[in-house]
C-alpha cells in the first residue's frame, strides 16, 4: 500500500510534465487544426531560457547587486520564463505556421518537424555539447508520511502544475479570448464574421502553449537538473500522443490524458519493468484510440470546417 | 416485380426524424423525380437508398434483393449509380480518369496484375477505355478527357459525374439536381443529354429536381417531399395543380 | 448609396464563379438576390464579407470606404456589416449566451452590449428561455433566431443574409422574416440571399436574379413577381 | 539614356543567347546518350581519376563530386572545379554531342522490340555506370547503397503519405520489422552465431535463398501494417497519424525488450549480402512494381479514396480493401528496405528506427513531391547527395537542410515534383530535335 502511494505521488509529478506539455499541444491543435510538431522543443527552449534567467538571477545575489529570498527568484524565473518562451512560439506561428495556413496540413507538420530540428541543432551550435546543470532553486526537504516520502520539490511542482491548468482553463472558460478560442476550435471559418481577429487569437494560442511548455520545463528542471537539446524529443511526443488521446482542443481532456500517461509510466516502471513502460503504455493509447477514435473529450469533426 | 422497391423505410439523425415512412417503386424504364424544399430530406434518401447511411427501419429491394447493410460500393456494383448534389469529383484526376476509375467492379485482373503489369491488365484496362470514351462522348465531354476536372466549368463537371455513374453499368441512375448551377440554356442541354442516355441505354432515372420545368418535362411520376414526408406522388400534371405542393415547394405568402 | 459592388468577380481555382456582377444597396433597404443552387449566391456574400479573395477588377464601396482594405473582422468590427451564412453556422460548442457575447468580441461599448443583447431576447424570447443551453442543442428554428441575434450583435449597419429560410417549417419562417422585419425597422439596411423566390420578393423591396454568375434581372419586387421570366425560370409556372 | 539602358540588356541576352544555343544543343540527346556519356566519364575516372587528382594536388578522386573537398578545405576548390570539368563534364558534354544521332538511332532501334528490352538494356547501362562510379571508394559504394535504400522507402512512403492522402508515421516501424525479420532469418539460417548458434543451413546456400528472406521480410512488415490499415476504416487523418505514431513506439520497444535479439544493444552480424548489384536490382523491382501499381485502376482507386471517399465508394470502389492494399504494399517495401538496410549496415538496433528517421523519411517524401514516383526518386537522391554534401558542415548541415525543406513547403507546399506520372515509353523514347529546330526555337525568342 505505501509503495502504491509512493508510486502514486511520483506519477502525480510525472504526469504533470506530460499535461502541461500536451496542453500546449491539444490548444494548437484544437484552435487551428494543426500537429504543431515542433512543440517539444519549445519545451526544451523554455527549460533553457529558464537556466539562464534563473542562473543570471542566482549570480546577482551573489554579487550581492541584488539579493533576492530563493522564492521569489523562483516566481521570477517561471513568470519571466513563460513570458520569454511564449515569443519563441508566437514568432513560430507568424514566420513558421501562418504562411502555410491554406497550405495542406501535412505540409505545416513537416515544417513544425523541420523547425524542431533547427531548435534542437540552434541550441547545440550556440551552447555547444556540454550539459546545463539546472540550479538548485529550492533546499529540498522530505517529509515522511506513514511509509510515503514526499519532497517538498514535488508538492511544488504538482501545485504548480496544478494551479496553472486551473488558470488556463478558467481564462479558456470566462475571457472573451478564451471563448474566442473555442469558437474557433469548433468552425474557425465563420469565427471573422463575429469581429474577431484570428490572426491574433492564433498568436495568443501559441503564446498560451508555448508559456505553459516553459513551466514544465523549469518544473522538469527543478526535479531532473540535467538540462539535453534532446529532451523536448523524449517527452514532447509522448506528450503529443496524450494530447491527441485527451480529444481534440479539449484542456481537460489533455491534462487527464498526460496525467494518465504519467501513471501508467510510473506504476508500469515500479511493478513490472522499466523496459516495457514505452511498449505497455503506447498499446494501452492503441487500444483507447482504437475503441475512442476522437479521444476522450474530442468529437469528430467534419466537413462543415469548410466554407 | 417493381425494380426497385422501398418499403416504409424512416431514417433518424440522433433524435432528429429525417425520413418518415418513405414508399417507392420504380418499373424499369421509368423517369421519376423527387421534389421538394431544400432541407426537406430528398439527399437523405439518395443516401438511404445507395448505402451511404443505414435506414433506421424499413426495407429497400433493388430486383428482389436485399439492400440493407450493404456497403456502398456493393450496392454500386449491384447496379445502382449516382452523381451528386455537391459535385465529388476527385480533385486531382482528369476526365479519363474519372470514368475509367468507375469501372472498378468490373476488373478482375486482381492486385498482382496490378503490380506486375499482366497482359490481362493492359487488355482490361483498353477496354475500359474505349468504354470510358464512349460514354464521354455520350454526354458530350469526349474533347475534355484528359484535362484534370478542377480545371473544367460547372456545368462539364456535371457530365463528368454522369458519364462516370454510366460506368458502372447501372440499372437505375440516381441523379442529385443535374441542373444546379446551370443556366437556362445549359439547362436544355443537359435535358437533351438525360433523354439520350434515357434512350441509349433504356436506362430507369431517379432524380431530385428543384427546377419545375425540368422535372415536369422529364419525368413520368413524381413525388413531393417535406419534412422527410411524401405529401404528394403522381403525374407532373397532378403535382403541378395540388394546392399543398404549390404551397409547400414555392413558400406561403408572408403575412407581416 | 450605402453600399455598392462593382463588377464583382470570384474564382475558385479556374472556375470562374461570378463573372463580375453589379448591384448596389441604399440606406435602410431590404434588397434580395434570387437564384437557383450554385448561382454564385453565397458567394456574393462571402466576397462582401472578405471571406473569400475577389479579383483585381472588383470595387467594393461602403459609404465612401473601399470595402476590400478591410479584413473580414474589420468588416464586421468597424464597419458594421454582419453576416448569417449560409446553414447558419453557430458555434455548437458555446452556450447561446456565449454565441451573442462573441459577437460583440471588437465592440467596447459594455452598456450598449447589455442593450442589445436584451433587445435579442425581447424579439426572440425562445432564445432567452435557451440562454445557457449549448447552441448545438437547439432546434432548426431556434438555431436561426440564434443566427439572426448574433448578427444585431454583431453589426447593425447592414444584416447579409444567406438563405434564412432553409430547413425551416413555413410558421417559423414567418417569425424569422417578422423579426427581420422589425430590425430592417430600427435601421438595418438587409441584403438577402434565397432561393426560395416568391417569399424572398415578397419582403424585399427590390431583387437581382441571379444565373450562373451573372445578373440576369433586377428591378423591384413586385415587377419580378410579375415577371414571365422569373415565373418561368423560379416559381415553375 | 536610352541606349546606356539597353546596351547590358542586349549583352545579357546574347549571353543568354549562347546559353540557350548550348543548352538546346543537348535537348537532342536521349537518355539513352546521356547514360553513354556518363558511362565514358567514369570509365575515364576508373582509369585515370587517381593519377589526375594527385596531378591537381587533390590526395585522392573527389568521392562526392567534390562537394566535400570544397567545403572543407577551400584552397582546393580550383584543383577540384578543374578535376570535375576534365573528368566529368567534358566528356559528358563531348560524348553525347558526338553520339547524339548514333544514341537516337539506337533508341530508336531498341523500341521496335518490347518496351521492356529498350527498359533492361537503359538500366543494364544505368547499373554500369553505377557500378563503375561506386567502384572508386567503399565510401561511394555506401553512400549509393544507402540512397537506393532511401528511394525504396520514399516510395514506398509515398504511397500512403501522397497516393492514399494519409499521414502515416509508422514506416520507421516497418522497417525495423522488415530488418529484424530478414537480420534474424539470415543469422539463424545462415551464419555462426553466439545467440543462434551453429547455422541450420549451409552458409553458401544463402546468398540464392537471400530474396526470399526479403520478401519473408517484406511480408512480415505488411502483416504489421494491418494494425495501421485496420483503424484506417474508421478514421481518417489526424487519429489516424496518432495510430500509427503509436505504432512506431510499440514497434520499437517491442524490440527493446526482446533480448534474444540484443535488446537495444542491437543485433550484429548479418552476411554481407547486400551489395550494390543486390540493392540495385531491389530498388528497381520496386520502382517498377509501384510504377506499374499507380499508373493501374486499381492504384489510382487510392486517389479516389483520398480526393473523395464517398464518391469512391459510391463509384463502386471497395474503399476497405484500397486502403489495406495500400498500407500492406507501402510496408512491404518498407520491410524490404528493412532488410536491405539490416544487411548493408550489418548492425542494427531499434535506436535507429525512431523520430529521427521519420523526420527523415517523410523530409524525403515531401521534398521530392507528392503523389509522384519520379518526385520520390528526386527527393531520397536529392536529400540523400545533399546530406553527405554538407558533411563538412557537421552541426550547420541539420540547420541548413531543414531552412530549405521549409522553403520548399511554403513555394511547393506538395514538394518539388508533385502529381507527376513516370511514362517509361515517353522517357526511353529518342529526341526528334534536329540542329534546325534547336536553331529554330532560339532564333523565334
Amino acid at each position: 500500500m505505501t509503495s502504491f502511494l509512493q508510486n502514486l505521488v511520483n506519477a502525480m509529478q510525472w504526469g504533470s510534465f506530460y499535461a502541461l506539455i500536451a496542453l500546449g499541444y491539444s490548444m494548437v491543435y484544437g484552435v487551428l487544426m494543426l500537429f504543431n510538431f515542433a512543440h517539444g522543443d519549445i519545451f526544451m527552449v523554455g527549460a533553457y531560457i529558464g537556466f539562464f534567467v534563473s542562473s543570471g538571477l542566482i549570480a546577482l545575489s551573489a554579487l550581492g547587486s541584488l539579493v533576492l529570498p530563493s522564492w521569489l527568484i523562483l516566481s521570477i524565473t517561471i513568470l519571466l520564463a513563460m513570458f520569454l518562451t511564449s515569443f519563441v512560439g508566437m514568432l513560430l506561428e507568424r514566420v513558421g505556421y501562418r504562411p502555410l495556413r491554406s497550405a495542406p496540413r501535412a505540409s505545416a507538420a513537416i515544417t513544425g518537424l523541420m523547425i524542431g530540428i533547427i531548435l534542437e541543432t540552434g541550441n547545440l551550435a550556440l551552447l555547444g555539447a556540454q550539459r546545463y546543470k539546472f540550479p538548485a532553486l529550492i533546499e529540498s526537504t522530505t517529509y515522511n508520511l506513514g511509509g510515503v516520502f514526499i519532497t517538498n520539490k514535488k508538492i511544488l511542482i504538482v501545485f504548480v502544475s496544478l494551479l496553472l491548468m486551473f488558470a488556463l482553463h478558467q481564462f479558456v472558460q470566462r475571457t472573451k479570448w478564451g471563448m474566442a478560442m473555442r469558437a474557433m476550435a469548433y468552425d474557425y471559418i465563420v469565427v471573422p464574421l463575429m469581429g474577431v481577429p484570428i490572426n491574433t487569437i492564433a498568436l495568443l494560442t501559441f503564446a498560451l502553449g508555448s508559456a505553459l511548455a516553459a513551466a514544465a520545463g523549469i518544473l522538469f528542471g527543478i526535479a531532473y537538473p540535467v538540462l539535453d537539446p534532446y529532451m523536448g524529443i523524449l517527452y514532447g511526443w509522448k506528450a503529443f500522443v496524450a494530447a491527441i488521446l485527451g480529444g481534440r482542443g479539449s484542456i481537460i481532456g489533455a491534462a487527464l490524458a498526460g496525467f494518465l500517461l504519467g501513471f501508467i509510466e510510473i506504476f508500469v516502471a515500479a511493478f513490472i519493468s522499466s523496459t516495457l513502460r514505452d511498449l505497455i503504455a503506447y498499446s494501452i493509447i492503441l487500444l483507447i484510440l482504437t475503441f475512442r477514435p476522437h479521444g476522450f473529450f474530442g468529437e469528430a469533426y467534419s466537413a462543415r470546417l469548410r466554407l | 416485380m417493381s425494380l426497385l422497391q422501398i418499403e416504409k423505410m424512416t431514417h433518424y439523425f440522433g433524435g432528429l426524424r429525417a425520413v418518415h415512412d418513405y414508399n417507392l417503386e420504380i418499373e424499369p424504364g421509368q423517369i421519376r423525380g423527387l421534389i421538394g424544399p431544400n432541407g426537406a430530406g430528398k439527399t437523405t434518401i439518395f443516401n438511404l437508398i445507395t448505402g451511404i447511411y443505414s435506414p433506421t427501419e424499413g426495407r429497400i429491394h433493388l430486383e428482389g434483393k436485399d439492400l440493407i447493410g450493404l456497403q456502398p460500393h456493393q450496392v454500386a456494383s449491384l447496379g445502382l449509380g449516382r452523381t451528386f448534389q455537391n459535385l465529388r469529383l476527385w480533385r486531382h484526376m482528369t476526365v479519363l480518369e474519372h470514368v475509367m476509375q468507375a469501372r472498378y467492379s468490373k476488373l478482375t485482373y486482381g492486385v498482382v496484375g496490378a503490380l506486375l503489369g499482366t497482359p490481362k491488365r493492359y487488355r482490361q484496362e483498353a477496354e475500359s477505355e474505349r468504354i470510358a470514351y464512349e460514354l464521354l462522348d455520350l454526354v458530350g465531354v469526349k474533347h475534355l478527357a484528359d484535362q484534370v476536372v478542377i480545371n473544367l466549368p460547372y456545368g462539364a463537371q456535371r457530365r463528368v459525374e454522369m458519364a462516370r455513374a454510366l460506368a458502372i453499368e447501372p440499372k437505375i441512375l440516381f441523379l442529385d439536381e443535374p441542373t444546379a448551377g446551370m443556366n437556362l440554356e445549359e439547362l436544355s442541354q443537359i435535358m437533351e443529354t438525360i433523354r439520350r442516355i434515357h434512350n441509349e441505354f433504356d436506362l430507369t432515372i431517379f432524380l431530385i429536381e428543384h427546377r419545375m420545368k425540368f422535372v415536369m418535362e422529364l419525368c413520368d411520376v413524381i413525388q413531393t417531399l417535406v419534412f422527410g414526408e411524401v405529401i404528394a406522388e403522381g403525374t407532373p400534371e397532378a403535382i403541378q395543380n395540388n394546392p399543398e405542393v404549390i404551397d409547400a415547394y414555392l413558400g406561403k405568402e408572408i403575412e407581416t | 448609396m450605402l453600399l455598392s459592388v462593382n463588377n464583382l468577380r470570384v474564382s475558385y481555382g479556374n472556375i470562374k464563379a461570378l463573372h463580375g456582377i453589379n448591384f448596389h444597396i441604399d440606406e435602410g433597404e431590404i434588397v434580395c438576390i434570387i437564384g437557383a443552387n450554385g448561382a454564385g449566391k453565397s458567394t456574393t456574400l462571402r466576397a462582401i464579407s472578405r471571406l473569400i479573395p475577389v479579383e483585381k477588377e472588383t470595387a467594393i464601396t461602403y459609404m465612401g470606404k473601399d470595402l476590400l482594405d478591410y479584413s473580414a473582422d474589420k468588416v464586421v468590427s468597424e464597419l458594421g456589416i454582419s453576416h448569417v451564412p449560409e446553414g447558419r453556422r453557430l458555434f455548437g460548442n458555446l452556450t447561446v449566451m456565449e454565441n451573442l457575447k462573441l459577437a460583440t468580441f471588437s465592440r467596447k461599448d459594455k452598456q450598449k452590449i447589455s442593450q442589445d443583447v436584451d433587445r435579442v431576447f425581447a424579439i426572440f424570447p425562445r432564445l432567452k428561455e435557451r440562454m445557457s443551453q449549448k447552441a448545438g442543442t437547439l432546434s432548426g428554428g431556434e438555431q436561426q433566431m440564434l443566427a439572426v441575434g448574433r448578427a444585431f450583435m454583431s453589426g447593425r449597419e447592414v444584416m447579409l443574409l444567406d438563405e434564412p429560410s432553409m430547413g425551416l417549417a413555413p410558421l417559423l419562417m414567418r417569425d424569422v422574416f417578422i423579426a427581420l422585419k422589425e430590425i430592417n425597422q430600427e435601421g438595418t439596411t438587409i441584403l438577402l440571399v434565397e432561393q426560395n423566390a416568391r417569399m424572398a420578393l415578397q419582403f424585399a423591396q427590390r431583387g437581382y436574379v441571379l444565373e450562373t454568375g451573372s445578373i440576369v434581372l433586377e428591378g423591384v419586387s413586385k415587377d419580378l413577381l410579375e415577371d414571365p421570366k422569373v415565373k418561368r425560370a423560379y416559381l415553375g409556372a | 539614356m536610352e541606349e546606356s539602358i539597353t546596351k547590358p540588356s542586349t549583352s545579357r541576352s546574347t549571353w543568354v543567347n549562347r546559353w540557350q544555343l548550348f543548352w538546346g544543343s543537348f535537348s537532342g540527346v536521349p537518355i539513352l546518350g546521356w547514360l553513354i556519356g556518363i558511362l565514358g566519364a567514369v570509365a575515364l575516372e576508373q582509369l585515370f581519376g587517381s593519377a589526375f587528382a594527385q596531378l591537381l594536388g587533390l590526395s585522392k578522386v573527389p568521392v562526392l563530386f567534390g562537394f566535400v573537398i570544397m567545403l572543407g578545405h577551400p584552397r582546393l576548390i580550383p584543383g577540384t572545379l578543374i578535376y570535375l570539368l576534365v573528368i566529368y563534364a567534358l566528356p559528358i558534354g563531348i560524348i553525347t554531342q558526338v553520339g547524339k544521332s548514333l544514341t537516337n538511332k539506337l533508341a530508336g532501334y531498341l523500341l521496335k522490340f518490347h518496351l521492356g528490352i529498350s527498359a533492361l538494356v537503359h538500366i543494364g547501362l544505368l547499373f554500369l555506370v553505377l557500378h563503375l562510379w561506386a567502384d572508386i571508394s567503399d565510401y561511394r559504394d555506401l553512400v549509393l547503397r544507402l540512397t537506393l535504400i532511401a528511394i525504396i522507402l520514399t516510395l514506398s512512403l509515398n504511397i500512403v503519405n501522397g497516393y492514399l492522402g494519409e499521414f502515416s508515421c509508422s514506416h520507421p516501424g516497418f522497417m525495423a520489422l522488415g530488418a529484424y525479420a530478414a537480420s534474424v532469418l539470415t543469422v539463424l539460417l545462415f551464419v555462426e552465431d553466439k545467440v543462434f548458434g551453429s547455422p541450420l543451413l549451409a552458409p553458401n546456400i544463402g546468398p540464392f535463398l537471400f530474396p526470399i528472406v526479403l520478401i519473408l521480410a517484406g511480408l512480415i512488415a505488411a502483416i504489421g501494417a494491418l494494425l495501421v490499415a485496420i483503424p484506417s476504416f474508421r478514421t481518417r487523418g489526424d487519429y489516424l497519424a496518432i495510430i500509427s505514431l503509436a505504432f512506431l513506439f510499440i514497434v520499437k520497444s517491442l524490440i527493446e525488450n526482446l533480448e534474444i535479439f540484443g535488446g537495444s544493444r542491437g543485433f550484429m552480424n548479418q552476411p554481407n549480402w547486400a551489395n550494390l548489384s543486390t540493392v540495385f536490382v531491389w530498388t528497381m523491382l520496386c520502382i517498377w512494381t509501384i510504377n506499374n501499381f499507380v499508373t493501374s485502376t486499381m492504384g489510382k482507386a487510392l486517389n479516389a479514396v483520398r480526393d473523395e471517399e464517398t464518391a469512391a465508394n459510391a463509384m463502386s470502389v471497395n474503399t476497405r480493401r484500397t486502403k489495406i492494399i495500400g498500407f500492406m504494399f507501402a510496408a512491404f517495401w518498407a520491410g524490404i528496405a528493412g532488410g536491405l538496410f539490416a544487411h548493408v549496415m550489418r548492425y542494427v538496433n531499434p535506436g535507429t528506427f525512431g523520430i529521427q528517421k521519420l523526420a527523415e523519411v517523410l523530409a524525403m517524401v515531401y521534398f521530392g513531391g507528392l503523389n509522384s514516383v519520379v518526385g520520390s526518386i528526386v527527393g531520397a537522391v536529392g536529400f540523400n547527395l545533399l546530406s553527405e554534401a554538407l558533411r563538412p558542415l557537421e552541426l550547420y548541415k541539420w540547420i541548413i537542410i531543414p531552412l530549405l525543406l521549409i522553403l520548399v513547403m511554403l513555394y511547393r507546399p506538395s514538394g518539388l515534383i508533385s502529381f507527376r506520372e513516370f511514362n517509361i515509353a515517353n522517357l526511353l523514347k529518342p529526341k526528334s530535335t534536329s540542329d534546325e529546330e534547336v536553331e529554330h526555337v532560339v532564333t523565334s525568342d
